[in-house]
C-alpha cells in the first residue's frame, strides 16, 4: 500500500476515457441518514454530513477512489512544477447549476472563502496562494513543501463565483460565513454536482433533482430524484428498511447486521473503517499513570478482539495503533497484546498489586456503543484489581467534561481529515501547546519530545518512502510507551434494497457517490 | 277489583352474607281516586315497597315473590319495555328531595318534554304547551320562563312544584309519593300537601303517599298501612287505626305525637329501636320490644285477625278479640 | 367499666377490608406476585446468583448468551446474558430493587409535598389556593424529561459528574418526586374542599383547633383513602417514568441498571436475535406495575364509599 | 368573562417568565453549544472567538436581560443549529405534533366513551371485565414498548410458525397470527396538504393519514386506559344518583337514560381531569416521535437538547408552557359551557 502518494502518474490515462452516452436518469431513491445536512453552505462546518451533501451538488477537483488512490474529477490532470507548486488543468465544458462556465477563477474564489472558514482554514493552513493562469490551469503554492497537498486537494469544491458574489436582499454578503445566523450561502447552492437541491425543511426531509447538463456524461447513474429523510432511532431506521420505507441506509447499528444479511429483500456492505477508538490515561490526574508499567498493564488487560467480536459484532477492526490499514504509518509489526497474567505482573511489579480506584468517563451517543465499550474496559479493569468509577454522558455534556480533562480516563474516537497519520500524532499524542494548537485532544497529558519531532519531521519530508518509514517508527514508540489505549477501526456499513447497487459507490471516507448510482 | 293490587310481594336484598328479607309477604290493594297512606320508622320498608311496584328497585334488590297488579296485569312479570310504557304514563312518581331529582344539566323543559315524548308521538311544541299548562295547574309564577331555566335556578318548593308537574303530564291514574315534603321547609310543606291534594282529586287520580309524619297521614289519607321491619302489621279506614290503634307499636307510635289536648303529658317512648333488616327477630319482629311480649310472640309470626275493619297481626290482640267473641251478650 | 379491648388484628380481621379482599380473587393474586417481586428485590443479594455491580465478575466472552431453556443457554446464566455478559437473573433482582426504591421513595416525596399543598389549597383557599394551583400547572407542563434535564443540571453544578455513580438513586427519586407531586396535590385538594363543608370541621373550629391542628388531625385522616388509592397508581407511574428516562438516556447508569435501563440497553437487540435482554426485564416492569394497578383499582372500588354504598 | 381571560392571560405571562428564568439558570448543564458548531480540528483560540461573538461569556444576568429584552418583541432568540429564529423552527414542527395529539384524542375520545359507558352499565359482562383488563395492562406498558411493538407487527410484519403449519388448523392459526406489515413506521410521508402558513396536514391525504395511525395508536394508549377507567368510574357513581331513578321512574327508554342524562353529568369531571391529561400529552409525545421518527416538537426538543441548543430549548420550554395554560383555560371554558351550575369566573364546581 506504499505506492499512494505515486499513483498520480497512472491517473492522467484515466482522464482521457472514451465519451459514453450517459444513462437515463428516472430512477428516484429514498434515502435515511441518522442526520440531515446542517446547512447548504458546504464551508461553514467540517462535518462528514456536509461531505457527502458536498459530493452530491457539487465536485472536487479531485477524490478519493476505493483504493485509497486518486481519481481526478474537475482537474483534468495536475503536475509538480517545483517543491512548493502544483499546476491543475480544468476540465473544461462544466457549467455551475446556475449556467455559468466553470473557470479557474471560480477556484480561486473558493479556495480564498476556505481559508477564511474556521472549520477549514487549519486544513489550508500550509497553502500560501492559488494563481490563476489562464482559463482552465491554475498553481497551488505552499509556504514550504507539503507532503499531502493533494489530500488538502480534495477539499476544494470549486463554487460559482458570480452565484456567490455581491449583496443578498437584506445587505449581507452572499459570500459570508456565518456559524450563527442564516446567510445567503446556507439557503442557496450552486455547484458543478450530480444533484441539485429543490426542496429542503431542516430536520425532516431534503429533496434533490438530477442536474440536468451534469459534465461527467460517463457517469453509469440513472438516479433522477433523491429524497433524504433523517432518522435518528437506529431501530426506526432499520425497520424503515425492512418495512420498504426506504431504499438506502446509513449507518447500520451492529445489532442489526445480521438480520439485514439474512433478509433475501435486503443487501448490505462493510467496509473497515478509519476512525480509531481508543482511551487515554491522564498522568497528569492520576500519578501512577506516568509509570510505563502501570500503563502497559492496563495496555496488556483490554481485550480488544473480544470487544469487537462481541460488543461490535464483528463490526470493528481490533486496533494495537493509531493509523489503520493503507495510512503511511500504519505499522504491521505491532499486533494487540490481551494477557491478564503479563498485567497482573506489570501491576505488582510497578507496586500496585492490591490496584487503586480511578474515574472514567465515555460518551453515550457519539460512536457505536460507546457507552457498552467503556463498561466493558472497565469489566476487564476490574480483573487487575483498578476498580473503575464509570459515568457515560450525551456527547453535549461529555465534551466539555472531555475539555475540563474531567477523569482519569476518557474516551475518544479520531478520523484524520487528511486520510493521513500525522493527523492523529498531531491532535492526540503531541504535548499538549496552546500556542500551536498541538495535543489539543491530547487527554492523557502524554508528552515525548522525540515523538513530536519526529512528526515535525514527517509533516516536511516529501520523499514518501522516508516519511512512512519516520511515521511507522513513531507508530512503535508509542505503542512501547504504552501511550494509550487503542481499541477498535469502527467499521462502516451501509444498507440497501437489494435494486439498489450500492457496492461500487462507496468508499472508505463514507462519502456515497450518489452520482454514479445505478439502480435497477 | 281494584286499581292496583299487592299479593304476598317478598323482596330481597343479595348481599354479602346472605339474602336481606327487606319486605315480607306485604299483601294490600288501592282503588281508583283513593288516597293510601304507608307509616313506619324509617328502615321499616315503605320506600322499597314503594319502588318495587314499578320494579324500580337499586341493585342488588331483587323481588323474590308475590304479585302487583295494575288492572288485572301483573306488573312485576312483565318486560322492562312493557313496563316503561306504565312508568310515568299511568303510574307517576313523586321522589323526597327535589334539589336530587331534577337533572341538574338539563332545563325543566327539556325534562317535561321528554316524558311526553317518551309515551305520545308529539311533536317538541305540543308537548311544550302541554308542559307549560300542567306548570299553570300547579301555580307555579310565570311558568313560560321557568321552562328554560335550570333546576339549580328554582327553589325547593317551585322544583317540587314542577315534580308534581311532570307526575301529573300523562294524567296518571296512580300518583306514589315517596315523602314529597320532608325535604322542604315547614312554611312550604303545607302548601305543597295541599297542592298535590287538590289535584288529585281534580282528576280522581289514586294517591300512595309514603310518609312517617302519623299526623298528615291522619288528615289527608283514607286508608293507611303501618308498617315495622319490612310486614304490615296493621292495615284499615285511618280513622278507625288513628282512634283506636290495635298493634301495641302503632299505639305507641300514637302515643309519641304530642296532643294538642293534653299538654304537659310526657311523651311515650318505644324502649329499643327497630332491628336493621341484617338482625331481624324470629317470630313478631316487634317482640323485643312490644310490652305485652309472649313466647308464641317469639317463635312464630302472627296471622292476620279482622278487627272491624282493621287487619293485625298480633297475638295479643286475637286473644283479645276471641274473649269478645266468646263472651256472651253479658253487657245489654 | 373496662370495654373489651379488640386486639387491632381481630378489628383488622373483621373489618370490611379483609372480608372484600378474600372473596376479590384478582386481588389476592396480584398481592401475592407484588409480595414475591417486592421481597425478591429487598432480597436480592441473597437470591441473584451472581452480583452485577462487581465489574470483576461479568466476562465479555459470555455476552448475550440465551435463556437457559433455549438452545445455547448456559446453566450458570438461567435467564441469559446481557450484551455485557452479566447474568440477567440478577441483574433483573437488582434492577427490581432500584425500580421499587425509585418507585417507593418518588412516592413518598410526591406524597409529602403533594399532601402540603393539597391540604393548604384546600383548607385556606383563596390566594394560596391559586398561587399553589398555578404552580401545580407549572410542574405539570414540565414534562418528566424536562424536570430531569433540569434537576440533572442542578446535582451536575452541586456534585459534579464523578460521584453520579451513589447519587443516581436519589437524584431520580427527586426528580419523579417534583415532577408528579402535583398529581397527589390536586387529589387532596378535591377531597379536602369536600370535607371542609362537614360539620366536624366546624365543630373544630369552635373547639379553637389551630389551623394546622386541624388540618393535619382532623381533615388529613379523612382523605387518606383517596391519597391511598392514587398513591398506588403512582407508585406504577414513577416506575414507568423511570423506564421511560432511561430510553432517552437519563436514567440509571449502566453499571447500576434499574428495570428501565436494562429494557433500554436490550433495546437495540431486540430485533436482532437476543429478544431476551428487553423481554424478560420488560416483562417483569410490566407484572409488577400490572400487580401494583390491580391492587389500586381493588383499593378504589373497596374504599370509596359512594361505590360501596350502591 | 373578561376577566376570567385577562386573569389566565396573566397567570400565562407569569408561567412563561418563570420557565424562562429555571430554563436559563440551567444553561451550563446541558453542554457546549458550540461543540455542535464547529469541526473537531478547529482550534480552542478559534471557538473562543466565536464564543465569544455569540455572547455566550457574558455574565448569567447579562445574557437573560438581553434574552428577556427581545423575549418582549416576541423575539425568543436564534436556534444555533437552524440557524433560524427559534419561534419559526417551533411554528415548523408544532402542526406534526398537534396533529398527532389530535389523532390521538380522536381515538381516545371514539373509544373512550362507548366502552366506558359500556363497562359502567354491566360492569360484571365478561366484555366489561376484557376491557377493563386491557386497560389496566395498557397502563402498565411503558409507551416506547408499544411503539415498537406495532412497529414490528404492523410494518415489518410478523410470520408466526408456532403451530405445525401442516395441519389445517395450524396454518390458519398461523396467518391468523401472522401480520405482512405495509404500514409506514417513520416519518410524515408525503401526502402532506398545505393549510396555511407552516401548516402542512397529514389529515387530507390517504398516504397523510397512513403514517399518522401507527403513531396515534401509540400515543394514545397512554392515555385511552386512564379515560375508560375515568369514565366508567364517573358514570358509575352517576347512575346511582336519584335524578336517574326519577328518569327510569318517568318511563324513559334506556339509551335516553344512559346517553343523555347520565353522559352529560358524567363528562363534567371527566372534562377537568381529561384536559389536563391533554396538556400533559403533548409533553408525553416526546417518547412517541423519537421512536416514529415524527418532526414534531418532541423530537426537535430532544435534539435540540443532545445538541445543546439552549435558545430553542429555551423558547420550547416557554411555548409548551402556554399551551398548557391556554388548554387549562379552554378546559374551564368548556367546563363552564357544560356545566351550567358554573358562572364563567372559571370557579371549578
Amino acid at each position: 500500500m506504499k505506492k499512494l502518494l505515486t499513483a498520480f502518474v497512472g491517473s492522467l490515462a484515466l482522464a482521457s476515457a472514451p465519451v459514453a452516452i450517459s444513462a437515463e436518469a428516472t430512477q428516484s431513491l429514498k434515502l435515511a441518514y441518522d442526520a440531515d445536512p446542517v446547512t447548504l453552505d458546504i464551508h461553514e462546518q467540517l462535518s462528514g454530513g456536509i461531505l457527502q451533501l458536498s459530493h452530491m451538488t457539487f465536485d472536487p477537483l479531485l477524490r478519493w477512489s476505493n483504493d485509497l488512490t486518486f481519481e481526478p474529477r474537475l482537474a483534468k490532470s495536475w503536475e509538480r512544477i517545483d517543491e512548493n507548486t502544483m499546476r491543475f488543468t480544468l476540465r473544461e465544458g462544466v457549467t455551475f447549476h446556475s449556467g455559468n462556465a466553470l473557470t479557474s477563477e471560480d477556484v480561486r474564489f473558493t479556495f480564498e472563502r476556505l481559508k477564511q472558514s474556521p472549520d477549514f482554514k487549519a486544513i489550508f493552513k500550509p497553502f500560501s496562494e492559488l494563481k490563476v493562469v489562464d482559463e482552465t490551469t491554475f498553481d497551488l503554492i505552499t509556504s514550504e513543501p507539503y507532503p499531502l497537498l493533494l489530500n488538502a486537494a480534495t477539499y476544494i469544491f470549486p463554487m460559482d463565483k458570480a452565484f456567490y458574489s455581491g449583496n443578498d436582499k437584506d445587505g449581507n454578503a452572499k459570500a459570508a460565513i456565518s456559524k450563527q445566523g442564516s446567510t445567503f450561502a446556507s439557503r442557496n447552492q450552486s455547484g458543478t454536482g450530480p444533484f441539485k437541491v429543490t426542496s429542503r425543511q431542516q430536520g425532516v426531509k431534503v429533496e434533490f433533482e438530477r442536474f440536468a447538463d451534469y459534465w461527467d456524461t460517463a457517469s453509469p447513474g440513472n438516479v433522477g430524484k433523491i429524497s433524504l429523510t433523517p432518522i435518528k432511532e437506529n431501530n426506526t431506521r432499520v425497520s424503515a428498511l425492512l418495512s420498504g420505507g426506504v431504499d438506502f441506509i446509513a449507518p447500520v447499528p451492529p445489532t442489526d447486521l445480521e438480520r439485514i444479511k439474512n433478509n433475501p429483500e435486503t443487501s448490505l456492505v462493510t467496509m473497515s473503517g478509519t476512525r480509531i477508538i481508543l482511551f487515554h490515561m491522564n498522568q497528569k490526574r492520576f500519578e501512577p499513570f506516568q509509570d510505563v508499567r502501570v500503563r502497559q498493564a492496563v495496555a496488556y488487560a483490554i481485550n480488544q478482539e473480544g470487544i469487537a467480536a462481541k460488543i461490535m459484532k464483528g463490526f470493528a477492526t481490533p486496533a494495537a495503533q493509531l493509523s489503520p490499514a493503507g495510512y503511511q504509518g500504519h505499522n504491521d509489526s505491532l499486533a494487540t497484546r490481551f494477557d491478564v497474567a503479563k498485567a497482573q505482573a506489570l501491576m505488582k511489579e510497578a507496586g500496585y498489586e492490591d490496584g487503586f480506584t480511578i474515574t472514567m468517563m465515555a460518551p453515550n451517543n457519539r460512536y457505536v456503543n460507546d457507552d457498552k465499550i467503556a463498561q466493558a474496559v472497565a469489566a476487564m479493569l476490574a480483573r487487575i484489581n483498578i476498580k473503575v468509577d464509570l459515568k457515560t454522558l450525551p456527547k453535549a455534556q461529555y465534551w466539555p467534561e472531555f475539555d475540563d480533562r474531567a477523569a482519569d480516563m476518557m474516551m475518544i474516537g479520531w478520523h484524520a481529515d487528511t486520510e493521513d497519520s500525522a493527523n492523529f500524532y498531531e491532535f492526540l499524542t503531541m504535548c499538549p501547546n496552546s500556542e500551536t494548537g498541538t495535543g489539543q485532544y491530547n487527554a492523557g497529558n502524554y508528552c515525548n519530545p522525540e515523538t513530536d519531532a519526529m512528526v515535525d519531521q514527517a509533516n516536511v519530508e516529501t520523499d514518501l518512502d522516508k516519511r512512512a518509514a519516520l511515521l511507522q517508527d513513531v507508530e512503535k514508540r508509542l505503542y512501547d510507551d504504552a501511550a494509550f489505549v487503542p481499541l477498535h477501526w469502527q467499521d462502516l456499513a451501509w444498507a440497501s434494497k437489494g435494486s439498489v447497487k450500492i457496492e461500487p459507490i462507496l468508499n472508505v471516507m463514507n462519502f456515497p457517490y450518489l452520482g454514479d448510482l445505478v439502480v435497477e | 277489583m281494584a286499581l292496583l293490587e299487592v299479593n304476598n310481594l317478598d323482596v330481597r336484598f343479595a348481599v354479602r352474607g346472605g339474602d336481606l328479607q327487606a319486605l315480607q309477604s306485604i299483601s294490600f290493594s288501592l282503588d281508583k281516586g283513593e288516597r293510601l297512606g304507608l307509616v313506619g320508622e324509617s328502615g321499616a320498608g315503605k320506600s322499597v315497597a314503594a319502588f318495587s311496584i314499578l320494579k324500580l328497585i337499586a341493585q342488588p334488590g331483587y323481588i323474590a315473590g308475590g304479585e302487583v297488579l295494575f288492572e288485572g296485569r301483573n306488573l312485576s312479570a312483565m318486560s322492562e319495555r312493557e313496563l316503561r310504557q306504565i312508568r310515568g304514563n299511568r303510574i307517576a312518581m313523586i321522589f323526597q328531595d327535589p334539589m336530587m331529582t331534577l337533572n341538574p344539566v338539563l332545563t325543566v323543559g327539556t325534562q317535561m318534554v321528554e316524558a311526553l315524548k317518551a309515551h305520545r308521538r308529539i311533536s317538541t311544541r305540543a308537548a311544550r304547551d302541554i308542559a307549560l299548562k300542567k306548570l299553570q295547574k300547579v301555580s307555579i309564577p310565570s311558568p313560560d320562563k321557568r321552562l328554560d331555566q335550570y333546576p339549580h335556578e328554582l327553589s325547593g318548593g317551585m322544583r317540587q312544584r314542577v315534580i308534581i308537574a311532570i307526575a301529573l303530564l300523562l294524567d296518571p291514574d296512580i300518583i306514589i309519593a315517596d315523602e314529597p315534603t320532608t325535604a322542604l321547609d315547614v312554611t312550604i310543606q303545607a302548601e305543597i300537601m295541599a297542592l298535590l291534594l287538590a289535584l288529585c282529586e281534580q282528576d280522581n287520580v289514586a294517591l300512595m303517599l309514603i310518609t312517617h309524619d302519623l299526623g298528615l297521614v291522619s288528615q289527608v289519607t283514607q286508608r293507611m298501612l303501618v308498617m315495622y321491619s319490612g310486614r304490615i302489621i296493621e292495615q284499615g279506614p285511618t280513622k278507625e287505626i288513628i282512634n283506636d290503634a290495635q298493634h301495641p307499636y302503632t299505639q305507641g307510635l300514637i302515643n309519641a305525637l304530642p296532643q294538642m289536648g293534653e299538654p304537659g303529658r310526657r311523651l311515650y317512648q318505644i324502649p329499643g329501636s327497630m332491628p336493621s333488616l341484617s338482625r331481624i327477630p324470629p317470630g313478631c319482629p316487634f317482640h323485643p320490644r312490644c310490652p305485652f311480649v309472649t313466647d308464641e310472640c317469639r317463635q312464630t309470626m302472627p296471622e292476620y285477625v279482622q278487627s272491624g275493619n282493621v287487619d293485625v297481626a298480633c297475638y295479643e290482640v286475637s286473644k283479645l278479640i276471641e274473649q269478645e267473641n266468646r263472651a256472651p251478650e253479658v253487657t245489654p | 367499666m373496662t370495654t373489651a379491648t379488640v386486639s387491632r388484628w381481630d378489628r383488622f380481621r373483621e373489618s370490611f377490608l379483609w372480608y372484600s379482599f378474600k372473596r376479590d380473587k384478582i386481588a389476592i393474586v396480584s398481592f401475592v406476585v407484588f409480595v414475591a417481586i417486592v421481597l425478591a428485590g429487598v432480597f436480592a443479594p441473597l437470591f441473584a446468583p451472581a452480583d452485577p455491580y462487581d465489574l470483576a465478575q461479568i466476562n465479555i466472552m459470555n455476552s448475550e448468551l440465551p435463556p437457559v431453556w433455549m438452545a445455547g443457554g448456559d446453566a450458570q446464566f438461567p435467564l441469559g446474558t446481557d450484551a455485557q455478559g452479566r447474568d440477567l437473573l440478577s441483574t433483573i433482582l437488582y434492577g427490581t430493587r432500584v425500580s421499587l426504591l425509585i418507585g417507593f421513595g418518588a412516592v413518598l416525596m410526591q406524597g409529602a409535598l403533594g399532601i402540603l399543598f393539597g391540604l393548604l389549597a384546600g383548607y385556606l383557599g383563596g390566594r394560596v389556593d391559586a398561587v399553589l394551583m398555578r404552580i401545580a400547572d407549572v410542574q405539570l407542563s414540565f414534562s418528566t424529561l424536562m424536570v430531569a434535564i433540569i434537576v440533572g443540571a442542578v446535582f451536575k453544578a452541586s456534585f459534579g459528574n464523578l460521584m453520579f455513580g451513589e447519587i443516581a438513586i436519589y437524584m431520580l427519586i427527586v426528580i419523579i418526586g417534583i415532577a408528579e407531586w402535583p398529581q397527589i396535590a390536586r387529589t387532596v385538594r378535591a377531597s379536602v374542599l369536600a370535607e371542609k363543608k362537614k360539620e366536624y370541621v366546624d365543630a373544630a373550629k369552635v373547639m379553637g383547633f389551630g389551623t394546622n391542628r386541624i388540618m393535619f388531625r382532623h381533615i388529613l385522616p379523612n382523605t387518606l383513602s383517596p391519597i391511598f388509592v392514587i398513591s398506588t397508581v403512582q407508585i406504577a407511574n414513577a416506575i414507568i417514568s423511570e423506564a421511560a428516562l432511561s430510553f432517552l438516556g437519563l436514567g440509571m447508569p449502566e453499571t447500576q441498571p434499574s428495570l428501565g435501563s436494562l429494557i433500554k440497553s436490550g433495546f437495540d437487540y431486540i430485533q436482532s436475535g437476543s429478544w431476551w435482554i428487553t423481554l424478560i426485564p420488560g416483562l417483569v416492569l410490566v407484572v409488577l406495575v400490572l400487580v401494583i394497578n390491580l391492587l389500586g383499582d381493588w383499593l378504589r372500588d373497596m374504599m370509596n364509599p359512594r361505590l360501596y354504598k350502591g | 368573562m373578561l376577566a376570567f381571560l385577562v386573569q389566565r392571560i396573566s397567570q400565562a405571562l407569569l408561567v412563561m417568565f418563570v420557565i424562562s428564568l429555571i430554563s436559563f439558570s440551567i444553561q451550563d448543564g446541558l453542554g457546549d453549544p458550540l461543540q455542535q458548531m464547529v469541526g473537531q480540528s478547529v482550534s480552542e483560540a478559534e471557538r473562543e472567538k466565536i464564543r465569544e461573538e455569540l455572547g455566550l461569556n457574558d455574565s448569567f444576568v447579562v445574557q437573560y436581560l438581553r434574552f428577556a429584552g427581545q423575549a418582549v418583541q416576541g423575539d425568543l432568540g436564534t436556534s444555533y443549529f437552524y440557524g433560524k429564529p427559534t419561534l419559526e423552527v417551533i411554528f415548523e414542527h408544532l402542526p406534526a405534533t398537534l396533529e398527532l395529539v389530535i389523532g390521538a384524542s380522536l381515538i381516545i375520545g371514539f373509544l373512550s366513551v362507548p366502552i366506558g359507558v359500556y363497562a359502567a352499565i354491566r360492569p360484571r359482562a365478561w366484555l366489561s371485565k376484557f376491557f377493563m383488563g386491557i386497560s389496566t395492562v395498557g397502563i402498565s406498558i411503558p409507551v416506547f414498548l408499544t411503539a415498537i411493538v406495532l412497529i414490528q407487527l404492523f410494518s415489518i410484519g410478523v410470520t408466526v410458525n408456532w403451530f405445525p403449519p401442516e395441519t389445517g388448523w395450524g396454518s390458519w392459526l398461523n396467518g391468523l397470527f401472522s401480520t405482512e406489515g405495509g404500514m409506514p413506521s417513520y416519518g410524515r410521508g408525503d401526502g402532506l396538504v398545505h393549510l396555511f402558513g407552516t401548516w402542512h396536514s397529514g389529515f387530507f391525504s390517504s398516504d397523510g393519514l397512513r403514517h399518522l395511525t401507527l403513531p396515534a395508536i401509540s400515543l394514545a394508549s397512554i392515555m385511552l386506559p386512564l379515560f375508560i377507567r375515568l369514565i366508567r368510574a364517573e358514570m358509575m357513581e352517576v347512575l346511582q344518583s336519584d335524578y336517574i331513578r326519577y328518569a327510569q321512574a318517568k318511563g324513559l327508554a334506556p339509551h335516553r337514560i344512559h346517553f343523555l342524562h347520565a353522559l352529560k353529568n358524567t363528562m363534567l369531571p371527566v372534562i377537568t381531569v381529561g384536559g389536563v391529561q391533554l396538556g400533559i400529552m403533548v409533553a408525553y409525545t416526546i417518547l412517541t416521535e423519537t421512536v416514529f421518527q415524527w418532526p414534531g416538537v418532541g423530537l426537535m426538543f430532544l435534539e435540540a437538547i443532545t445538541r445543546s441548543d439552549i435558545p430553542l430549548i429555551v423558547s420550547y420550554l416557554m411555548v409548551v408552557g402556554l399551551i398548557f395554560v391556554v388548554t387549562n383555560t379552554v378546559v374551564d371554558l368548556v367546563y363552564g359551557l357544560v356545566n351550567p351550575t358554573v358562572k364563567l369566573t372559571g370557579k371549578k364546581a
